[in-house]
């Protein structure tokens, strides 16, 4: 692994990240327009939602710290796509394990935290202060997750993860060997998506879209690209830990696809939960199971 | 110098205190001091020869087991020049009148021979007399304040006082009867066979509580707050310090010589205790600063119980630490309390117009309080690491208690700190007097040479408490070989 | 005429009526009561029947402009829950001191009404709690329900208009079709029906 | 009067023709095509006309297929939908959305009272030509016209778009001082908003001859343009004059 | 005269100067000078250092020796007091003295707090170590009583729980003492560890109740909020940033060295099912949560950084009772990192205060614009204490995680990282209600923070991130520590830590995320048009017209949702038992005061004489 062959994956793992994050949320999209019997948006709908934003001729900004906290997002994201190893290129995930990927995937949200601040607008503050609390509900079943994993694998090193798993087919997975702790999994990044039950901080007509009210042009698009690569990341860290990581491309995107289709497919029928229903609704299931979870592994 | 010096210890300033009223003119106010630092001269001559050999006088030449003896070792030395000099700090130097003036020096003069007489009596009827003697001259001086408040204070003290004596008297004749002797070397010799049972040891009860009033035993203390509180600050610092001091002395002289015995020390400990838990906690609710020095003195006086309690050398030594300690803090409180007294509030603030006395208040506090470097933390050490060294129970859980009470104290005494460095416009505190500011000076500047010299002091005050527990050299020098009536 | 198990009541209000002098009653239906008396003796009309037969509900006070006589006509619209009659109370008060006194003690919504009826026709009631702008916060002209408020000359005069001469329309219009009226028939000068009104 | 078709268009952004620059040629080419195919209609509900969007966007007529969605904050939206009549009350509010929307942005105004007055032309409290107070893309007539006609009016939008016609918004701060006059006429000599449009207009030089006149000379006496806070790095420690307040 | 001398010499001279001339124009200047000698001094002291003078008393021998772990600490303590100096030798100490407060106590009592804890670290002894101790706590009584009339009444709430602590230590010392013989540390070393289960249990309860007081650990740490707030602006950071840790120190010598991890596994309550060992690591759990969550709802910064400083706290005693090589190393370098970023922090709430006046979380907001370098001060502290990358707070951290994931202790794992995040929700509170949201009108005209405040944060701040981009540089004095204690040694790099289950390299994942930001900002800057900045009323209000009088904020009740949820749980249980214990006090006080007030003594005498002689004859 020498230095240029390293620069290349850190450049090259972010774009596919983008690339397979624009599909996911074409995806998302397709699944809800056929859940409401509609058509649903043409193949390359969310490319030109992001070329036409960065196109806008006129943009508004509140400041500096504006202006840094979408860098920041997006930045961020590209970070934590080169911890994630892939089919083929594994960027600097054996110098950084699960916990420090747990901790680099929450710089992008803090950074938009404070971009939202400086737009000194009251609806962007309810929505970080809503978001930050449903980041406190999902973290925690998630932590309690990585602790299972990390435990049954013996290691914290994604790479040694994937290994692990692929030595003997589907039966070494860690669904197969976890289920519970699967099962766990699923549900804390269903709500780590910040899809439909769990979006009280992006309420549209109450908050006027929270972190997003005084977004526009660019700043938008910086947040619709920190969305592809917040759908990729999720479920690639799912499928690393769980699935057996990627083998070799087709395996790596059915399996990428197919988690994220589950919670999309749940998401578009329900309502939405109160910020503190979103508390005791993944305080009580997720990390139940995930704490039974973690004591099957354990002994 | 041999050994009838001794006799002037005592006679000295009752000789000075009934001729003060014939001296003409300025010289008058003179005698006193005068007298005090003969005592302290002879004091400290006697300090080096009884180091090695204590010193025994047998008055007019009796022998010893009849007539009055007086015995100084290395211990009551010290206390003859611990009683001349701090008289001689808290020397009344003026008075409303010339009148009033004369009767206070004069019965100051009296408190001071006889709790020297105290310091180096050798015999059991002789300390009960100068136990009277400081009594009477500690109601006169008590009553001096002149203000109702006091005249009822001290009525209520004599009330006690005297029962109390009347106690001891009960105890020493029953001793008598029983041995037929009131020389207690003679008694040390006779106890074991004659006093070591109930009634040798209610005997000795009866003496412990009538001693115990000016030592403020737990039992027979209810008068020391009221006292303390309204007599003249002096008085009380006198008072306070000084006497309760000798008193205990005379009481461990008993322990240690004739009544050696468990049931003997389970009894000091727990009245010890008991006056510690009663002083820390009552000090606590206390709005009025005098009032507060008295209940933590007889806290201090009750945890100098509990370690004379300690069998041995290093019981002795812890309370000696103790004793001494007391004796260098309270009297210097009390000066400052003399403009400081009534309730806190008046203080406030009163450390921006007298930072010396605030500074000086501070340093004493810190010293009862035990924090290191100053010699309060060594008399603590002493006396916890005494109170360790016994078996588990009451030993253990009075260590526990004085633990505890310092927390207690340390709350109180530091309200008084926070009310003298807070900030109040509206009150404007009295500032200090100049002989209080002098005389706790002095003391502060012992403290602080004990402080910085503590390593050099630890042998001297282990070798007292080693002499003084040695109750058969104290036999050996006091009598002569063959007595009669003992069996050889 | 069934006697109603109602039909006492109502005609113990006709008997209640009589003590209000200079008052006449109407019987629009048999729950519809209509009754013409002067402005001065409404508050009392209003105190009796809201006292004595249970109208506690004021439904709307709604104005009519005679600019011919010079007057505005209030009506007061009561309605009783245990008599069940709707009474309409109308008065007549000379348009140009325009000023009349507000009933809000007897009934917490005539505030509303009459603050509505200030600014749409510019009579104040006395005693009323707000008698600021309602709904016209952009508006600082006349009390537009005036009748001599011409609206639309108003209009004509702040607005302009789309000169729309769409193609498609000129050959319907061409055909001599449209079913839209020609513009040389505007509206405009036609005299409006409630001139000639005696 | 002015007539709805000699709306002056100056877009002198007409790609020069020639093969002078054929990459910028393809990259506006591009633009134009994402932004004609990405709409972000704004969720805001002016009059009666709104009742005919939600059928247009939901399952029958789907707008999502032409690629627009509902945006709840003018930041984010593209298209202003005026639907219905624009009591005066709605047009302040109107103006304050359409300057606070990013730019390139269309105004279609729906229903015909947004085009002379519809039937409420006579009514005082009623503004009857959108056009005069804001730039406007595209009308749709009809006394609220069916999803349908909506589709056909959104689609013909996206055909000036694909086709760079539509720049109307540039229309806005070139005539600024226009629309300015005939807001002051409507609302009074002291109205203004928030948005500074000729400090914006100034910042992406998109300055017009009709820009500065007597209307925002007027607009400049009573209304101190709001200034953005600059990141001052005010250092105590530079020599402050002595009455400096500490 | 050894180097150790030399050390306590200058610092007892930097106190005196500190007492006579503190508010001298020039004495900041001095005391900065020396401090920095006195690290110069102590980092390159060969290690282990005696200390010249020692005395003997009633036979034990008093003496001062420097080790690996006291210089560890020794280092933090004077590089926090070096920037509490800076800090107040500037523009805030002027408007200190100006305000008619005592410059002069307050340089004395700052220097003497770094004296006192120098000769506490240094002990060679139980003895000296206790001198230290007592000397400790109230040099940091006086530094808490500076602020006037509040913390007056904070550190007057200080002084039971100080003596309290003081003399069950003294009461450890003297059992210890009576059981071993012996008070020399490295004698007590051998012979402690042989004692009973239950002498080891009651030592442990003595020396830990003293130690745990002084660190405010949970049932004991209502009186270090009040009392860390409330002090003046520099003393509020040395003493949040080390005053403390005096108290890990204590845990340091006494659970690793005296009592030694294995013997206090053995202590167990219910027979072998919870050992005193868990439950340290319980009670330092609960102290990371519970005070972080109280410092969510606190609505002065001052007290919101203070809960915060008792929160981290949990971390390190954590991190040393788990005992093995990462964890104990997390627990020592996280005394290192939390003395930078809170440093930081708290001096930079004082900045924003000496600017605007206030330190109230509602009266404030915006101030972004106009102090930016406070701001960028904050902003890195609050990384640092929320524990995320780029800043040191994240290593240490890492480390506490990964050894509860070695050791398998999922509860523990779950409560840390429940503390994180609290953390990072409080602190968000804390830099938006300060710096972003709405400006208001008064605070339009304020400057920055002066140089002389600015150079100190900026240093802290720069500290914290450089060993959190290099946390080798820490880490060699960390494992110097856990030699001198007797644990195992953690084998670092400079990046971190290498193992095959599970490393860490901080230069790989700081240059990976600046990269990212880079990429970040060609993309916004390079691909985005160009963007006007608007006015703060410019804003979105569903169509309103916002004017300067109507307040545009939110900054109250900040986590309204969360609160709903976990509101009740606030009952303030441990606020009522400190008043229970109060109250109790005041009935024994008022009964034995009624002994005193007794209306006939004679009848009582009569009944003590009676009980007396009864007891002396039938015992």
């Amino acid at each position: 692994m020498n230095m240029i062959e390293l620069l290349t994956e850190l450049a090259v793992m972010p774009l596919i990240a983008f690339t397979i994050g624009l599909f996911m949320v074409l995806m998302m999209r397709k699944i809800a327009a056929k859940i409401q019997r509609r058509v649903g948006p043409p193949l390359l709908q969310p490319l030109y939602d992001i070329v036409k934003l960065y196109a806008k001729k006129t943009q508004n900004s509140h400041g500096l710290v504006h202006d840094i906290g979408i860098i920041m997002a997006v930045g961020g994201y590209i970070a934590a796509e080169t911890m994630l190893p892939v089919p083929g290129m594994n960027g600097i995930a054996a110098k950084s394990g699960l916990l420090a990927l747990a901790y680099v995937i929450m710089i992008p949200s803090l950074g938009l935290a404070l971009g939202v601040g400086q737009c000194a607008n009251p609806n962007g503050s309810i929505g970080i202060a809503r978001a930050l609390t449903a980041m406190l509900a999902y973290d925690v079943p998630f932590v309690i997750i990585i602790f299972g994993a990390s435990w049954f694998y013996g290691s914290n090193n994604l790479i040694d993860i994937v290994a692990h798993q692929q030595a003997g087919g589907i039966a070494t997975w860690g669904a197969a060997k976890m289920p519970v702790l699967a099962i766990a999994a699923l549900f804390s990044m269903y709500a780590m998506l910040g899809k439909q039950p769990f979006e009280i901080y992006v309420a549209p007509a109450e908050i006027a879209t929270g972190p997003m009210v005084e977004m526009g042009g660019k700043y938008l698009g910086g947040l619709f690209v920190m969305q592809c690569f917040q759908l990729f990341t999720a479920s690639a860290i799912y499928v690393t830990m769980f699935l057996g990581g990627g083998e070799n491309w087709p395996f790596f995107l059915v399996k990428l696809f197919a988690i994220i289709a589950i919670p999309m497919s749940m998401a578009f029928v329900f309502p939405r939960y109160r910020t503190e229903d979103v508390l005791a609704v993944v305080w009580r299931w997720p990390v139940l199971l995930g704490l039974a979870g973690v004591w099957l592994v354990m002994h | 110098m041999n050994h009838s010096v001794l006799a002037l210890v005592p006679a000295l300033p009752l000789l000075a205190s009934f001729l003060l009223p014939l001296v003409p003119g300025a010289a008058r106010r003179l005698v006193g001091p005068l007298t005090l630092l003969a005592v302290a001269f002879i004091g400290l001559n006697l300090w080096p020869l009884v180091q090695t050999e204590p010193m025994v006088l047998a008055v007019g030449d009796f022998a010893p087991p009849l007539g009055i003896t007086f015995y100084a070792d290395s211990v009551s030395a010290l206390f003859v020049i611990a009683v001349a000099l701090v008289t001689l700090v808290l020397w009344p130097w003026s008075g409303s009148d010339a009148g009033n003036l004369d009767r206070k020096q004069s019965l100051t003069l009296i408190l001071a021979g006889a709790c020297g007489g105290l310091a180096v009596s050798g015999d059991l009827f002789n300390v009960y007399v100068f136990y009277e003697l400081a009594a009477v001259a500690s109601f006169g001086l008590a009553a001096g304040a002149r203000t109702a408040a006091a005249q009822i204070a001290t009525f209520r003290y004599v009330v006690i006082g005297s029962l109390c004596s009347l106690l001891a008297l009960l105890g020493i004749t029953l001793i008598y009867v029983q041995t037929g002797t009131v020389n207690l070397a003679h008694l040390a010799q006779l106890a074991p066979l004659k006093l070591h049972n109930p009634l040798g040891l209610a005997a000795f009860f009866m003496i412990l509580l009538g001693l115990g009033v000016k030592a403020e035993l737990f039992l027979v203390n209810t008068w020391a707050p009221d006292v303390y509180a309204t007599a003249e600050a002096r008085v009380s610092g006198l008072l306070a310090g000084l006497v309760s001091k000798l008193a205990l002395l005379a009481v461990v002289r008993l322990l240690v010589l004739i009544f050696p015995l468990p049931e003997a020390r389970d009894a000091l400990l727990l009245l010890g205790m008991l006056g510690i838990l009663s002083g820390e906690f009552a000090a606590f609710r206390a709005r009025d600063v005098k009032r507060m020095l008295a209940w933590s003195s007889i806290a201090q006086l009750g945890a100098a119980f509990v370690a004379f309690a300690i069998p041995g050398p290093a019981g002795l030594a812890a309370g000696l630490a103790v004793a001494l300690h007391h004796l260098l803090v309270k009297p210097a409180l009390f000066l400052l309390a003399d403009r400081w007294g009534g309730s806190l509030a008046q203080i406030t603030g009163a450390a921006r117009n007298s930072p010396v006395s605030a500074g000086l208040f501070v340093l004493f506090i810190l010293s009862m309080l035990g924090v290191p470097p100053l010699p309060g933390f060594w008399a603590k050490y002493l006396l916890l690491s005494g109170l360790a060294a016994q078996p588990e129970g009451l030993w253990w859980l009075a260590g526990a208690i004085i633990l505890l009470t310092t927390v207690v104290e340390a709350v109180y005494l530091f309200r008084v700190i926070g009310a003298l460095y807070g900030r109040d416009h509206t009150v404007t505190p009295k500032t200090q007097s100049a002989t209080a500011v002098i005389g706790s000076g002095v003391f502060a500047a012992v403290l602080l040479a004990v402080a910085f010299s503590a390593p050099l002091l630890a042998l001297p005050l282990n070798r007292m408490a080693v002499q003084m527990a040695d109750s058969a050299a104290y036999i050996a020098r006091v009598l002569p070989p063959v007595l009669p009536g003992v069996a050889p | 005429m069934k006697l109603s198990p109602t039909s006492n009541l109502s005609a113990s209000l006709e008997f209640l009526l009589q003590e209000i002098s200079g008052l006449r009653s109407q019987w629009k239906s048999p729950r519809r009561l209509r009754v013409d008396l002067q402005a001065e003796t409404l508050p009392a009309l209003i105190e009796l029947l809201k006292g004595r037969a249970g109208f506690v509900h004021l439904s709307a006070i709604s104005c009519v402009d005679w600019p011919a006589q010079n007057e505005f006509e209030l009506v007061y619209h009561l309605w009783s829950y245990e008599v069940k009659v709707l009474v309409m109370a109308h008065i007549r008060i000379p348009r140009d001191p325009g000023i009349y006194l507000s009933i809000y003690d007897l009934y917490r919504p005539a505030a509303f009404f009459e603050r509505d009826i200030h600014e749409m026709f510019g009579l104040f009631f006395e005693g009323s709690p707000d008698m600021g702008k309602f709904i016209l916060t952009e508006w600082d002209g006349p009390p537009p329900m005036r009748k001599e408020f011409d609206g639309e000359a108003w209009v004509m005069n702040q607005f302009d208009w789309q000169d729309y001469q769409p193609g498609w329309l000129k050959d319907i219009e061409a055909k001599g079709g449209g079913i839209t009226t020609r513009p040389e028939d505007v509206r405009r000068d036609k005299p409006k029906p409630w001139d000639e009104q005696s | 009067m002015s007539t709805l078709k000699n709306i002056p268009v100056v877009s002198h952004e007409k790609p020069s023709g020639g093969t002078g620059n054929l990459l910028a040629n393809v990259f506006d080419e591009l633009m134009a095509f994402c932004r004609s195919r990405s709409l972000f209609m704004l969720h805001y509900c002016t009059g009666c006309g709104a009742i005919e969007l939600p059928p247009a966007m939901t399952s029958r007529f789907d707008m999502e297929r032409l690629g627009i969605q509902p945006m709840v904050t003018p930041r984010q939206a593209d298209i202003l939908l005026v639907t219905g009549y624009v009591s005066t009350k709605t047009l302040k509010r109107i103006i304050l959305t359409y300057e606070q929307m990013n730019s390139p942005k269309y105004v279609i105004g729906i229903c015909s009272c947004t085009v002379n007055g519809g039937m409420y032309w006579q009514s005082y409290a009623t503004a009857k030509k959108l056009n005069d107070y804001l730039p406007v893309d595209m009308y749709i007539a009809g006394c609220m016209p069916r999803p349908e006609a909506v589709i056909h009016g959104l689609r013909e939008l996206m055909e000036n778009i694909k086709k760079g016609e539509s720049d109307n918004w540039r229309d806005y701060y070139r005539r600024y001082d226009h629309y300015l006059g005939n807001q002051q006429r409507l609302f009074g000599e002291n109205w203004q908003t928030p948005t500074d449009i000729i400090g914006e207009a100034r910042h992406y030089d998109l300055m017009g001859p009709e820009t500065l006149g007597p209307h925002t000379a007027l607009l400049e006496q009573h209304q101190t343009p709001l200034k953005p806070f600059e990141m001052t790095l005010g250092l105590a420690d530079l020599p402050v004059r002595k009455d400096e307040p500490r | 005269m050894t180097s150790l001398d030399l050390l306590l010499i200058l610092s007892g001279l930097t106190t005196l100067a500190g007492f006579a001339f503190g508010n001298h124009r020039a004495y900041p200047w001095l005391a900065g000078i020396v401090l920095t000698a006195q690290i110069v001094i102590l980092a390159s002291m060969p290690l282990p250092m005696a200390a010249g003078f020692g005395f003997e008393m009633f036979g034990h021998p008093v003496g001062w020796q420097m080790d690996g772990f006291g210089r560890f600490f020794a280092l933090i303590t004077l590089g926090a007091a070096l920037a509490s100096v800076a800090y107040t030798g500037g523009e805030w100490g002027e408007r200190y003295a100006a305000g008619g407060k005592n410059l002069r106590w307050l340089h004395g009592a700052l220097a003497g707090n770094v004296l006192a804890m120098l000769l506490l670290l240094a002990s060679g002894d139980l003895i000296a170590f206790f001198i230290g101790w007592e000397l400790t706590s109230w040099a940091g009584f006086l530094l808490m009583a500076q602020g006037g009339e509040r913390a007056l009444r904070a550190a007057m709430r200080y002084v039971p729980y100080a003596m309290a602590g003081a003399m069950a230590v003294l009461g450890g010392l003297v059992l210890s003492l009576t059981w071993t013989g012996t008070l020399d540390l490295s004698q007590l070393v051998m012979l402690v560890p042989g004692l009973a289960n239950w002498k080891l249990a009651l030592l442990l309860a003595l020396f830990g109740t003293g130690f745990a007081i002084k660190m405010g650990l949970l049932p004991v740490h209502l009186w270090q909020t009040p009392a860390y707030a409330e002090a003046p602006g520099a003393a509020t950071a040395f003493l949040g940033a080390i005053s403390s840790r005096m108290g890990l120190f204590g845990f340091g010598l006494l659970l690793v060295k005296l009592i030694t991890l294995t013997r206090l596994a053995d202590l167990s309550f219910i027979d072998g099912l919870f050992s005193a060992r868990d439950l340290i690591e319980w009670v330092a759990a609960l102290t990371i949560v519970l005070p972080t969550f109280t410092a969510l709802k606190q609505n002065d910064a001052r007290y919101l950084l203070a809960w915060h400083g008792i929160g981290q706290s949990g971390y390190m005693l954590l991190g040393l009772v788990i005992g093995d090589a990462t964890g104990s190393a997390g627990g020592l370098l996280h005394v290192f990192n939390h003395a930078t970023y809170q440093a930081a922090l708290v001096l930079s709430v004082f900045a924003v205060m000496h600017r605007t006046g206030t330190a109230d979380l509602n009266s404030m907001g915006g101030l972004v614009t106009r102090m930016p370098l406070t701001f960028l001060v904050m902003l890195l502290g609050i990384i640092g204490l929320a524990g995320l990358p780029p800043m040191n707070g994240f290593v240490s951290k890492w480390l506490i995680y990964r050894s509860l994931m070695i050791e398998g202790r999922p509860l523990l794992f779950l409560m840390t990282v429940l503390g994180t995040l609290g953390t990072i929700l409080s602190v968000y509170k804390l830099i938006h209600n300060t710096f972003l949201g709405q400006l208001r009108a008064e605070h339009e005209q304020i400057r920055e923070a002066p140089w002389s405040m600015l150079v100190p944060m900026l240093a802290l701040v720069a500290l914290a991130f450089v060993t959190g981009v290099a946390p080798g540089l820490a880490l060699n004095y960390v494992n110097e520590a856990q030699a001198a204690l007797g644990l195992p040694v953690m084998a670092h790099t400079l990046g971190g830590v290498e193992s095959p289950r599970g490393s860490l390299d901080m230069l790989w994942i700081v240059g990976v995320l600046f990269a990212g930001f880079g990429i970040g900002a060609l993309l916004f800057y390079g691909a985005g048009g160009r963007s006007k900045r608007i006015h703060q009323l410019d804003n979105y209000a569903g169509g309103h017209f916002l004017s300067a009088d109507v307040r545009y904020q939110y900054s109250d009740h900040f986590y309204a949702g969360l609160m709903h949820r976990i509101g009740p749980l606030y009952r303030g249980s441990f606020t009522q038992m400190e008043a229970a214990l109060a109250s109790a006090n005041d009935l024994l006080a008022s009964l034995m005061q009624a002994w005193y007030r007794q209306a006939v003594p004679a009848l009582t005498l009569l009944i003590a004489t009676v009980l007396g002689l009864a007891w002396m004859i039938w015992r």
